[in-house]
């Protein structure tokens, strides 16, 4: 593949710089727990179902421990109390811790061994879950096949499960790999997941584990059908983060919008609840080997995609290392960057190659989220037809491992199923006709394509030295990312963000992390 | 009228009838203008038009581009259409038919008129043939004439019954205000004039020509877009065995 | 109705009425579907329509392309929009007129409701504005205060209310089954029930508004897609200056 | 520019072989005369107007010699002996000669001096008309501009003039450079020029003296309002080709189409015809400098455009012969090709770009026009639009001069005002997004599209020595060009062809081939 000159010295720093960052980070999200990531637990340990108002009984449970100031230890500490108290079943603890009156505070005489203990199947049961799931997937790509890079990745997003499902189908009938179901626009500011299949959403449907179900029920059919594994990929970002990712892992998603960073800057989330939220539902993730998109793309919507391509490179760099202390390999981390140049610029397209295949190069391990022009569309549908075909041109000379496929009514709707068809057909034929044009020629060393590849690494490593040097709270204060600026205990969802007791209970989270048997943190 | 049957246009959902019109009005770009395209798409039955573009196309004209939902529908189930009823066949079974006939189908085709398109016809009668069929000259059951392009009515008609057509294979790719139609018709009054028009099978095709409108003209058959030869094969040979088993018209 | 105000479609000859409609149907390829499809654009007033294309786009559903001539016309002589009116301004001219008001004018704007556009009321508040065109925040003529997104209604109300506000600027991008509108009108349900919808001005602004759809809502004015920052100033500062020289409302 | 490699000695072969090609059509030509080259003398001393049934003067006036057997002694000859026997003007002489009752015969006493001499200011006249134009034309351009390359050429098609007038002047707002007004589809088979502005034609609209002159009208109009040169086109071919070619001259357009063997393969005109009607047609061009296309293109559509990419090339060479025989200099020679190939091959794309840039450094001097796909375009009109990006693509990328803008609807109907408006868009878009993208990279010696330029160079080399070996007659009669076959004496319009006779007389053909004293050749 024609390449553009990367300094591998500069890349090495901009990687040290980055870790620093992400450690900083981890050093407080080690500490702490959120009633995002007890809810996750109590799901994982069996807690189901909601109350007639549609409270899941997770939530119940999880606010009445919040309620007694007693998060910090943890919701496995009291179901495991309960198991150990001879509860009959992790449903039926919960339900009595829910709706009883006990106290739900720590005792002294809790003996946290013989918890873990009663836990101990439970959370083998939970580990089970995951991998039943991920080796039911190993089987079926296996069987199936998946289809040639770059792959064609669509959403779907009626507000309406049923008809997504049919959308979904007539999706991978036209030839998408990858189908997303675009979430109802409120749902990432939901302290909740609401339950069951659900009909009405707003500008997408919400993700519900029992939407997702219905989804890969659709999907695994039309696989067969076409013997071409297609996949399926949600949104795991906003409140409810990391109980989305379990519920992704058991109903067998392949991949997940995962980033807490989107989140702050665009739905503006607490930055230290989404950070802790985030980590968690990578160790499940990480476990599940479910591929991550990261949301960097999304900066270029509200800040210039020339001027600030680098915020997008040094985030990259972040990214990488929050993804490495979660348990990702390089292979599950789908960084994300976009096609969002004023395509009416002089040489917009140079440009655009230049960052694509920078980010190709510098993450080469990685399977990459290319995504299409958004910003500059406008209704006029044949010219945006048009726009598209230059990204999907650039994808496949650049080597884009996921292409989010851009859709002609982009400035108009959420795609109908016309509009998708034609954007697979688009696609398929640009994919071919220009299949190894990348192998066809080497950039010229002074040309405008490698000199602003140049220039984008520079800048991003003077970025990355600024963060590094300000933490990533103070940059994200001072509006580096997309032009937005959030602080460290603003946004949505900070109350729920909890220091761990010194008797934080967790086993799942030790198995994820590697060590089953640890005591507490 | 079953809900199956009762088509409307599909959006995303079932029913929305979201559909997507664009066209040029005499008017430039504003607010009237942008209220002028919603009228004209309401006229059209769309609801709640969404004007999606609205761009100046010349020093006079603006083009638009609405989705609106539209309140019509069709009946599918009231559709009856001539369908060709071609059994679809085999290149064997053609040729095992017409060995049968005891004789080879001889056919004349030629793209008739001041059309120049030959392409057509030859993807249908030459060796070569189409997206990698073989054209009727490839077949031991025909005896194929292509007299190629730019053909007059009268020369094709003469030169169809100097050989003892069984077929003859018209193509009329341009039009403009229908003269493809007018060409086409007057071929079949030109046989008919000349008596012959039950001794012969009378075909039609091009990318404007469905069966529906063949027949309309006077052909037996009307082949569109994307026919291949060897469905062409398959109904000569068996109108050919249809017509070989009722008894002769008498020589006029 | 004089022929130059009658608007048709023009597709290469006037009067032509050429329009291209697309759409999908619950029905798979084939004659039938064709005769469905046009029998769907011939509903739509589309007469001799010609389907152009006819793809199949799911396991059900078919794709369609169509060309017609539409029978429908525009009176544009019975068009009356609401026209915005605001006269076009310069940069100085508003600046002027606000220092005659002697006053600043306060504006105070958000994205309302769980919609996360930023873009479109950053385009008119914010310094960096608009196609290098600088936003109201730039403006000595006023002080501007942008909430941001996902702000609720209620909020709003109070924060513009607290900050003695000229103007609420409101922007909704989304949509889906109108839920654009009815945020946005319960706002104004909001401030009246409250008492105070005649002391402010209530801009509305997106990518699916226009001024009669905003007038219908309850707001002074409406301002759709590519809205520069300085049409925005110059429609408030002379609206402003208007309601000054009305007798002010009485507080309640 | 990223170049191929051309191996310039196979080159010069090449051009050798189609000198020898081109000699051998150059002798016939100089022994002969066509009814359409008088018609076109007559014409150019004034000969004008047409009977109630609207045949021309300059037809009854030729037919009538022609009845006689005495078309090979030159229209000029009978004109000027009817002017030096005293006739008032050359209207006049026409008119009797065309409807008088004498034998239109060489009188033996015959003065050739004399009628030369009174020929020589009707000669003068006519050249100045034509090199009044071209002055014109050399001023508007120079004061107004002309737009960069690739030039943006489009057609209008309605078949009413004043119709193709407003379509016209819309594709001048809408960013065309060149205008091409499409002529109806049976009028290269007719043998005159129809008189006046016509309002009724299939597929196109005819080309009159008239109809080129309200063309002008409209395009010099906007051409001012836009401050930019728009140029205007038409198609001098068929059996008229010279008469037309004369119209184009004096109305002033800036190109033609012009080429014998587009008549031959595609509508049946016979050879020889066709070949002197070119010659005289390029005679008049060549003093106008109009630029020339030639329809190498349309090969392509009857013929395998990956198999047959030689069969182009070898024809360009063939017909830079011809031009440069006829005085055109390459600066004139729009010799063209086409983006045909079937776009779902894998590499597609690969292959139109070889062929472009090998055309592109092989012609360098030449305005090459490059035409988009037709052939493989169906009534999918958004996916067409997306075809013509990618060969909107390709010509920026080779540097082609002028490209014939594909149009979505291609496979529908003659463009629509809107068809157009898109087309032009797009072009603008892509034209400007990879500007300079042929500068950033030279194409690998080894990789695909270097191997296909040089494979298509070495198989227009081995065609060309068959057609040097075989004669140009004989390769077109074994359909060597475009898999279609005609025949030397075959076609329409060989009656018209004559032997010049031994006092053959044609002043302006003198003139403007450098020889104004010369005598009978
Ligand atoms: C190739 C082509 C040409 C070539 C033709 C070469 C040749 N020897 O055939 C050339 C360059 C010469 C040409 C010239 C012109 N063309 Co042309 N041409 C085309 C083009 C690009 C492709 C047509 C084609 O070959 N299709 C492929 C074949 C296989 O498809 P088909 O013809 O539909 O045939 C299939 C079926 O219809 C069926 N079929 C067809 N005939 C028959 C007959 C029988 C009996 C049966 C059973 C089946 C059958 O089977 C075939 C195989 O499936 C079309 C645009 C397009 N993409 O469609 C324009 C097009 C047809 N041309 C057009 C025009 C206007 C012209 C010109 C008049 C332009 C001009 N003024 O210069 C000239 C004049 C020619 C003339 N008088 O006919 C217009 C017609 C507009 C209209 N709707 O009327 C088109 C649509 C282009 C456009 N958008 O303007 N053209
Ligand atoms: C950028 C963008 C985003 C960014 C927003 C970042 C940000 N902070 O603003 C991000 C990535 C976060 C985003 C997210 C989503 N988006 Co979004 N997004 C867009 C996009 C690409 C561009 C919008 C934009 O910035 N336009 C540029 C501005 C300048 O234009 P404008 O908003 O029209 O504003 C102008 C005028 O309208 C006017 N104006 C606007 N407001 C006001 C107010 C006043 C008072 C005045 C006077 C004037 C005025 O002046 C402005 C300047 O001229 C559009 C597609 C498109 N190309 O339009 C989709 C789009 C709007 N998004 C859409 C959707 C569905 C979403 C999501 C719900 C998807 C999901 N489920 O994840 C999420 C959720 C966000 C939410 N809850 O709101 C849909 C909406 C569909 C519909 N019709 O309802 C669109 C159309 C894309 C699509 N085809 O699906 N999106
Ligand atoms: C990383 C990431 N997460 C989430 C979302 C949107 O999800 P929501 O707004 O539903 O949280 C996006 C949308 O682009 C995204 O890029
Ligand atoms: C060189 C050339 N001449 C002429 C024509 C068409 O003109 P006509 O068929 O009117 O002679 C074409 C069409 O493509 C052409 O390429």
């Amino acid at each position: 593949m024609a390449k553009v000159p990367v300094d591998a010295e500069k890349v090495l720093r901009c990687r040290a710089l980055a870790a620093d960052v992400a450690s900083d980070v981890q050093t407080m999200i080690d500490r702490h727990t959120t009633v995002g990531v007890e809810r996750t637990v109590a799901r994982a340990y069996g807690v189901e179902g909601a109350d007639a108002e549609g409270t899941p009984l997770a939530n119940a449970l999880v606010d009445k421990l919040h309620q007694h100031g007693s998060t910090g230890l943890g919701v496995a500490y009291f179901l495991g109390r309960a198991l150990a108290g001879g509860a009959a079943d992790v449903q039926e603890a919960a339900e009595r811790l829910a709706f009883g009156d006990e106290p739900l505070l720590a005792g002294d005489a809790d003996d946290v061994e013989a918890l873990r203990r009663a836990l101990a199947p439970h959370t083998a049961a939970a580990v089970l879950r995951i991998d039943g799931a991920r080796d039911e997937r190993v089987r079926l790509k296996g069987e199936l096949g998946v289809g040639p890079e770059p792959l064609k990745y669509v959403i779907v997003a009626t507000g309406n499960i049923h008809d997504d499902a049919t959308q979904a189908k007539a999706a991978a009938f036209a030839g998408s790999d990858i189908v997303a179901v675009i979430r109802a626009t409120a749902q990432s500011l939901l302290d909740y997941v609401p339950e069951g299949a659900t009909t009405e959403g707003y500008g997408g449907t919400f993700a519900t584990q029992e939407n997702f179900k219905i989804i890969r029920r659709a999907l695994d059919e039309v696989s067969r059908a076409l013997g071409r594994y297609v996949q399926q990929t949600n949104y795991s970002s906003g409140l409810c983060m990391s109980e989305i990712a379990w519920m992704a892992a058991v109903e067998r998603l392949d991949m997940l919008l995962n980033d807490a960073m989107y989140g702050i800057l665009f739905r503006d989330i607490n930055m230290e609840r989404t950070f802790i939220d985030q980590y968690f539902s990578r160790r499940v993730i990480a476990r599940s080997r479910i591929v991550i998109n990261t949301g960097e793309d999304n900066y270029l919507t509200t800040a210039d995609a020339v001027e600030r391509a680098h915020t997008v490179l040094a985030s990259q760099f972040i990214k990488e290392a929050f993804a490495e202390r979660a348990g990702l390999v390089p292979e599950l981390m789908g960084l994300g960057h976009a096609y969002e140049i004023d395509p009416w610029l002089e040489d917009s397209f140079l440009l655009e190659v230049a960052q694509a295949q920078l980010v190709r190069q510098i993450f080469d391990r990685h399977p990459i989220k290319w995504m299409p022009p958004t910003k500059h569309k406008t209704g006029d549908i044949f010219h945006s037809h048009v726009h598209d075909a230059m990204f999907n041109l650039a994808g496949v000379l650049t080597g884009q491992s996921i292409e989010l496929l851009g859709m002609f009514s982009e400035a108009v709707h959420t795609p109908l199923l016309m509009d998708r068809y034609l954007s697979l057909k688009s696609a398929k034929y640009i994919f071919g006709a220009a299949r190894h044009l990348g192998d066809e020629f080497e950039w010229k060393a002074d040309g405008k394509v490698a000199t602003r590849a140049r220039t984008i690494l520079d800048e991003a490593l003077t970025l990355l030295e600024d963060v590094q040097r300000e933490s990533i709270w103070a940059s994200i204060a001072s509006g580096v990312f997309a032009d937005v600026k959030r602080t460290r205990t603003g946004g949505k969802g900070h109350a729920g963000v909890v220091r761990r007791d010194g008797r934080y209970t967790n086993p799942l989270l030790d198995v994820l992390e590697g060590h089953p048997s640890g005591g507490a943190s | 009228m079953s809900s199956q049957t009762f088509l409307r246009a599909y959006g995303d959902r079932e029913g929305d009838g979201m559909v997507q019109l664009s066209f040029t009005l005499t008017i430039l770009p504003g607010d009237r203008a942008r209220e002028a395209a919603k009228r004209f798409a309401e006229a059209h039955g769309l609801k709640h038009p969404l004007v999606v573009t609205m761009e100046q196309a010349s020093f006079e004209h603006t083009y638009f581009v609405v989705y609106g939902k539209s309140v019509h529908g069709v009946d599918a189930a009231a559709i009856h259409v001539e369908e060709l009823g071609a059994e679809a066949l085999s290149r064997d079974e053609v040729e095992g038919a017409a060995k049968a006939l005891g004789r080879k189908i001889v056919v004349v085709g030629a793209c008739t008129g001041s059309d120049a398109h030959t392409v057509g016809i030859d993807a249908i009668l030459n060796y070569k043939g189409f997206r990698g069929e073989k054209g009727l000259e490839s077949y031991k059951a025909f005896d194929a004439h292509n007299l190629g392009a730019q053909v007059e009515n009268a020369e094709l008609a003469q030169r169809a019954r100097a050989l003892g057509a069984d077929a003859i294979l018209v193509s009329q790719i341009i039009t403009q205000r229908d003269c493809h139609k007018e060409n086409a018709r007057a071929l079949v009054e030109l046989i008919e004039g000349q008596g012959w028009r039950d001794r012969v099978i009378l075909l039609l095709g091009g990318p404007r020509i469905d069966n529906k409108l063949a027949r309309a003209l006077g052909f037996d058959a009307g082949f569109g877009p994307g026919t291949l030869p060897l469905e062409v094969a398959a109904y000569l040979v068996r109108e050919v065995e249809r017509r070989e088993a009722r008894p002769q018209p008498a020589m006029r």
